[in-house]
């Protein structure tokens, strides 16, 4: 996606030429539902925009939850695949979103923008939770740590005793829509478009911190962070940005699930959602930001699709699936994809047993 | 170690001074360590200090109750862990998946007997590797040729399986009708009134079913033959190996000769015989799939820690979702055995008599016991913590394993096949947890979330502990389980709060996360936890 | 001339062992000064302590009258203190470019900007440059580092620890498991890199020769202590030196320490 | 005949190219000294004719078996004993299960006991200890006495007197010379004169290749060889 040449004069033409990757999917994406409508339901176009039922709206609900979770994915990549922190607590920053949200608008009554920035400012007390073990425990300690962390959220939510707030083990319900443009049943349309709007500016972004300074210095932590340190970079606070940066961002994939779902269960406290994220940038490739959406969308298409075909088996099929891609193609597709153009002779090996992408070494800083 | 020492004894040269100069550094060394120790004691000392005197002795052993059954499950954590470094994330389910294959073995031995003909039949082919290895070297393929290949005969292989294995005589072969029975079977055992169902015959001819399987085994086995390295031959079929696919294949046919009359007689059986039978087949058949799983699936990955990680975690995903479809959904719930079901006349008992005239609780000190939970689960708790310690410090596996966890290289170095430790110690740790799953199913019964409430109470017990120290386990799970109890009685009476009128009353679900807080507060002050070793 | 670096009274224990036994050095601002001893010398150990890696059980350091012993290993380097390892200590993956280009920013103002392409900060690019063409890996700039040859390495390391710009630079053997051939071009260039820019340059090394020509001072420390100090002249004539060097066997002075 | 031969042997070691050809021939009954700067692939060597490391091409055969794709156990099993750098001791282990756990027939220690504590009387003294409990100079010997307790026809001893005393690498080059009556021996060390003194024939490595092998009794001599590869003045 980035350019290999330096230049700090490009035009506006160069700058569309480099991004029309990008932005022919988000045209296709913007088409996505009227294609539909048109060839699928046989409805105009109007249909679309009038919210009208049909397949059109169902794939819209559908693309929304891959935005979510494409959204969810990508704050895990950052912390996971480009820097290399093993965090088996993802589910929490997630949770911490979609609960925190639902809760502040039904039981406090808060206007949105407030509820918004009550959430943000708990994503980063939580990533600086988060960052606090980070000096003492390292690795599987440090997994471990952090999947403490959710499973005791996920305990304490789905309890009896605040059952008044998050609805114990049925989960959060009866959340209402702050405003029309959040409204996922009323306004389908718009909604779609705001998520899809969210989802690549999410992905703009992060393609550009991992293009950053501050970008380069995460990667630098995940391949040697002993070195990163020698060099002068005082690690700890990079990683606590790496906290920070994800957790607000997974919070907001949490804030668009409570919209666009009814309930908000406990489920995605707890670890399997964790795994989720994890099985999702796996599918895509780690640490290659895009391969996170790419996941997301095989990862949920895949999950609906089993599910009517094989009904009860599809959780075996997914684990097997999961199973087979950590062994075989631990690149996922985008690191595959890009390894094979790559082909690095001797470091191929070596390659494959760290969960690089390869975009690191390979992308020519100057010519 | 042997005992034929006595020769090599000689007295060692400590003197007393330097002993007491030793203690003083270790101290030092250790002053957080022992410090924590003490303020966990002194905490565990006030609150039990706090209940009843009726309620604290039983208290304290309902927890060891509990610790005995995660420390089943951690023991095998913490085993893996110190030798292989590998943090196995399906060790709950194997706990979860050992109290299905229990319960079945108790309930239901005819099926387990069924299943285990053309499973003994699948499984002869792989005893004869040497045979395909060769077969495959002559394979000229080359490439993705030679890998589409493999995976063909392994497809196919798996196929012809899966279909002749539908042509056995199941007894419920209905993975649907099974999972109805559980309930119903469960029930029936209460009664006394469970026997076995009357057996199918072969849809179709017999020799089929059974050719069928040999050769879907054969060509899963050779098509795994194919896809390994070339050059990796190994010994000729001697007779050793001949002997073991016979007999395989001749145990298949003799069991399903004897089937019935081998029914009969394990059904009437008394429930406590079948109990002790049926930890023996859970404690086998988990430890089987443990070995294979580490073969098949975490040594590829022997060089890659996190996906190791990984892998366990889509284990136990598989495994949750395998006893879904094949038990069913609906959580059940597994008879006492007779032994310790007792309710008769002048029940509960007094003290250890109590337990001997057939009663199912006893009343100790004032307090009541059921004699399963707090008395029959400790006491495996017990056996295998010092099983396991005798097995580390007495024999020559043990002291490999030892060995092992410090310098594995060098202990391969020394002509050790430390891989096949590797697996033997991951087949321990996994029949370690099945014991647990068959011990835990008749106090809480059966669901497929069990593995993970017990994982969850393990990985604290385990932080607590020290992730590499085999004693530090049975701390650990000690602490978890007196810790749980603790608060769960006091969830009963109230914890009183200063200046608060109503007492704070948590609910039993918050409960293990309260383990969690204290996990979370011992690693930041001792990262090693209480008996770990230190990194450096 | 005056005392930049200076190590006081430093000691460090491994269990029973001491590694480095009470030694005091002193490193004046501007030289080169080497220090040597046979395997098991307590080398790299005392290296560490300077450089802040370990912390010495007992002992100072002082950088420029200041004590750094206890500052944190990231810190050292924004002192201007730079260190290169006996184990090449690279990021395998990146390219030897931009392993540079990270050495680089680390001293800037700029490591936490999130949201501008790093190819935008030309004063890293430029110096990036600039260090490349002064170890001279500019033709080898795009390959992957872990792809390089031995020597290769080396030099990048080099250059890493240079980026900085650093005033003393600390090297832990640069010269290890380095053909016979290129020990000099590699000794040269650290000596010219001294000698243009001024800077102290410690050499830990275990072979005498590499250092001979190039050092201004020399301490030789073995078995953990002090042995001699000295200019290289003084050192070769040194007759301790040379028992200890080919083998202690008939030593009768060297002590029983490290065992 | 070569007992092992090594010939071009390349190894890696994660991404790193560290044997680009090493050829070494070890005949029958004698002792050949690795030598080489720091770094330059020593002990690398040793670990690749173990298979710890195991080469990538080139072949390593001993007694006139191709041994460069087994497996270790199989290789030391062969009867092969290692005495590596770090030594290795076992810490949890007390010595006797440091040296029990070397056997690979029950009760070879009991017949090897003399001879073992012969060589190192030390440790008969402290056979109940941890091994964390001893000096460096008691761990190396008991490293050296663990090789010893199988039967094995070759050793391959990494840095010997590394970290000893003056009056231990005596005691050690006395062990090592008794032993090599019955065993061959592949030595790595960087204290030239202990090499010189204990090795009949010697191979130079540098930057993972073999530069220069040939007799000791020539190698002493030459001057210029020593200064340009060992930097021993």
């Amino acid at each position: 996606m980035t350019s290999t040449t330096l230049d700090q004069s490009a035009g506006l033409g160069d700058w569309l030429r480099r991004r029309r990757g990008l932005l022919a999917s988000f045209a296709l994406l913007v088409a996505f539902p009227f294609v539909i409508s048109i060839i699928v339901d046989g409805q105009g176009l109007a249909a679309v925009v009038n919210n009208d039922l049909g397949n059109a709206r169902f794939l819209q609900g559908l693309a929304i939850e891959v935005f979510i979770l494409g959204i969810y994915a990508i704050s895990y990549d950052l912390i996971l695949g480009v820097t290399g922190i093993l965090s088996f607590g993802h589910a929490m920053f997630f949770a911490v979103g979609a609960y925190g949200f639902g809760i502040l608008l039904k039981t406090f009554e808060l206007a949105w923008p407030v509820a918004v920035l009550v959430v943000v400012i708990a994503a980063i007390i939580q990533a600086f939770l988060f960052a606090l073990v980070l000096p003492r425990v390292h690795g599987i300690t440090y997994a471990l740590v952090t999947l403490g962390f959710a499973s005791v959220f996920w305990i304490v939510i789905q309890s009896s005793d605040l059952a008044d707030y998050a609805g114990a083990e049925i989960g959060l319900q009866g959340v209402e829509s702050p405003a029309w443009f959040l409204d996922t049943t009323n306004e389908r349309f718009i909604f779609y478009l705001l998520c899809l709007g969210i989802f690549f500016g999410i992905y703009v972004l992060y393609q550009r911190i991992v293009d950053s300074p501050a970008g380069r210095v995460f990667v630098a932590i995940r391949e040697n962070e002993d070195r990163a340190l020698m060099l002068g970079y005082n690690t700890f606070w990079f990683k606590t940005l790496v906290l920070v940066i994800a957790s607000i961002t997974a919070a907001l994939a949490g804030m668009i699930h409570t919209m666009h779902q009814p309930i908000v269960t406990p489920n995605v406290a707890g670890l399997f959602w964790t795994v989720t994220a994890l099985l999702v940038i796996l599918i895509g490739g780690m640490g290659t930001i895009t391969g996170a959406l790419i996941g997301a969308a095989v990862y949920r298409l895949l999950e609906y699709y089993l599910d009517r075909w094989f009904g009860g088996a599809s959780g075996l099929l997914i684990g097997a699936a999961y199973v087979l891609l950590v062994l075989y193609v631990p690149f996922g597709i985008v690191g595959t994809w890009r390894a094979r153009a790559v082909r690095i002779k001797q470091g191929r090996d070596r390659l494959l047993r760290l969960f690089t992408g390869g975009d690191d070494g390979r992308t020519p800083a100057r010519e | 170690m042997s005992t034929e020492t006595s020769e090599l004894t000689t007295q060692t040269p400590d003197s007393g001074s330097s002993k007491n100069r030793e203690r003083a550094e270790w101290l030092q060394e250790n002053r957080v360590r022992v410090t924590v120790l003490a303020v966990l004691i002194f905490v565990f000392v006030v609150a039990l200090l706090g209940l009843d005197r009726d309620d604290w002795f039983s208290t304290i052993m309902q927890g060891l109750s509990v610790g005995a059954l995660t420390f089943l499950v951690v023991s095998g954590l913490s085993l893996i862990f110190g030798l292989m470094d590998v943090f196995n994330l399906a060790h709950g389910e194997f706990f979860m998946l050992g109290a299905y294959l229990g319960w079945t073995a108790y309930t239901r031995a005819d099926t387990l007997i069924d299943v285990a003909i053309p499973m003994l039949l699948l499984g002869a082919p792989f005893a004869l590797m040497p045979l395909w290895r060769r077969i495959a070297a002559m394979v000229t393929l080359a490439g993705r040729a030679r890998k589409t290949s493999a995976i063909g005969a392994i497809v196919v292989g798996a196929l012809t399986a899966f279909f002749t294995i539908t042509r056995f005589p199941l007894v419920i072969w209905d993975a649907e009708n099974f999972a109805m029975t559980p309930t119903n079977m469960t029930v029936q055992i209460d009664l006394g009134t469970l026997a076995p169902l009357p057996a199918e015959s072969f849809s179709g001819p017999a020799i089929v079913a059974i050719l069928g399987v040999l050769l879907g085994g054969a060509l899963i086995a050779f098509g795994f033959s194919v896809l390994r390295k070339p050059g990796m031959e190994s010994g000729a079929i001697d007779m050793k190996r001949l002997a073991t696919f016979g007999g395989l294949i001749v145990a298949a046919l003799v069991l399903h000769l004897i089937k019935e009359p081998v029914n009969e007689w394990i059904f009437g059986l008394s429930t406590t015989w079948r109990f002790f039978l049926s930890m023996g087949v859970s404690v086998v058949l988990v430890a089987a799939l443990g070995a294979l799983v580490e073969v098949v699936l975490i040594r590829p990955l022997y060089d890659r820690p996190i996906y190791q990680l990984m892998i366990t975690l889509g284990i136990g995903f598989i495994l949750i979702e395998l006893v879904r479809e094949v038990w069913g959904r609906p959580e059940f719930t597994m008879a006492r055995p007779a032994a310790f079901a007792g309710t008769g006349e002048g029940c509960p008992g007094q003290g250890l008599g109590g337990f001997f005239s057939g009663c199912s609780t006893v009343e100790v000190f004032g307090g009541r016991l059921r004699v399963y939970n707090e008395g029959f689960v400790v006491l495996v708790g017990i056996v295998v913590l010092v099983g396991v310690m005798l097995l580390l410090k007495r024999t020559r596996l043990g002291m490999v394993i030892r060995a092992g966890v410090e310098h594995p290289e060098m202990v391969e170095a020394l002509g050790i096949n430390v891989r096949r430790v590797f697996t033997m110690v991951f087949a321990l740790g996994s029949g370690l947890a099945a014991l647990g799953g068959v011990l835990a199913a008749p106090s809480i019964g059966l669901s497929s979330g069990m593995g993970a409430v017990f994982l969850l109470g393990s990985i604290v017990a385990l932080a607590v502990g020290g992730l590499t120290s085999f004693p530090g386990a049975a701390v650990g799970a000690l602490v978890v389980g007196l810790l749980q109890q603790i608060i769960i009685r006091y969830g009963q009476v109230g914890i009183p709060i200063p200046f608060v009128e109503e007492p704070f009353k948590p609910s039993p679900t918050v409960v293990p996360a309260a383990s969690i807080v204290v996990m979370v507060i011992i690693l930041l002050v001792l990262p090693t936890g209480l008996l770990g070793r230190s990194e450096k | 001339m005056s005392v930049i670096l200076e190590a006081k009274d430093l000691r460090r224990e491994f269990g029973a062992l001491v590694a480095v036994d009470d030694v005091n050095v002193q490193i004046e601002e501007g030289t080169l000064h080497s220090i040597i001893g046979p395997n098991g010398a307590g080398k790299t150990t005392f290296f560490n302590l300077v450089s802040g890696t370990l912390r010495p059980t007992a002992g100072r350091v002082f950088y420029k009258g200041e004590d750094i012993t206890d500052l944190p290993v990231h810190k050292t380097i924004h002192r201007g203190i730079g260190r290169s390892f006996q184990i090449t200590n690279i990021f395998p993956f990146l390219t030897v470019h931009e392993n540079v280009r990270l050495a680089c920013q680390a001293l800037g103002k700029d490591s936490f900007r999130l949201l501008r392409s790093h190819r935008k900060y030309r004063q890293y690019l430029d110096r990036t440059d600039e260090v490349l063409g002064q170890v001279g890996l500019t033709d080898k700039a795009l390959q992957v580092a872990a792809t390089l040859p031995h020597g290769d390495q080396r030099k990048l390391e080099l250059g890493m620890i240079l980026a900085p710009d650093p005033e003393v630079l600390m090297l832990d053997e640069p010269t290890a498991g380095m053909a016979a051939e290129q020990v000099p071009e590699l000794m040269n260039l650290v000596q010219s890199i001294q000698e243009t820019g001024d800077k102290t340059v410690v050499l830990v090394e275990h072979n005498m020769n590499v250092v001979m020509s190039v050092s201004d001072r020399i301490t030789v420390m073995h078995q953990g202590a002090l042995l001699a100090e000295g200019t290289p002249a003084e050192i070769s004539a040194d007759e301790r030196v040379q028992t200890a060097y080919l083998g202690e066997l008939y030593d009768s002075a060297a002590e029983e320490g490290t065992s | 005949m070569s007992l092992l031969s090594l010939r071009d042997v390349h190894t890696f070691i994660e991404q790193f190219h560290i044997l680009e050809g090493v050829s070494v021939e070890v005949p029958q009954g004698s002792i050949v000294a690795l030598l080489g700067r720091n770094g330059a692939g020593k002990t690398t060597t040793l670990r690749t004719v173990l298979g710890l490391n195991p080469a990538s091409s080139g072949t390593v055969t001993f007694d006139g078996l191709d041994i460069t794709e087994q497996k270790s156990f199989d290789i030391a099993g062969m009867g092969i004993g290692y005495v590596p750098e770090n030594r290795q001791i076992f810490a949890e282990l007390s010595v006797e299960e440091n040296l029990r756990i070397a056997e690979r027939k029950k009760g070879e220690l009991e017949e090897k006991e003399e001879m073992i504590f012969g060589l190192f009387p030390d440790l008969k003294r402290l056979i109940r200890l941890p091994g964390t409990n001893l000096s460096g100079g008691q761990q190396q010997m008991l490293a050296v006495a663990r090789a010893l307790v199988a039967d094995n026809r070759l050793l391959l001893i990494d840095e010997p007197s590394e970290g000893l005393a003056p009056v231990l690498i005596e005691q050690m080059m006395d062990a090592i010379r008794t032993l090599s009556e019955h065993t061959t021996v592949l030595l790595v060390e960087q204290n030239f004169i202990v090499a010189s003194r204990l090795a009949q024939h010697y191979v130079i490595i540098e930057e993972g290749r073999t530069v220069k092998a040939g007799e000791m009794a020539d190698l002493v001599d030459d001057d210029e060889t020593i200064k340009r590869y060992l930097g021993a003045a």
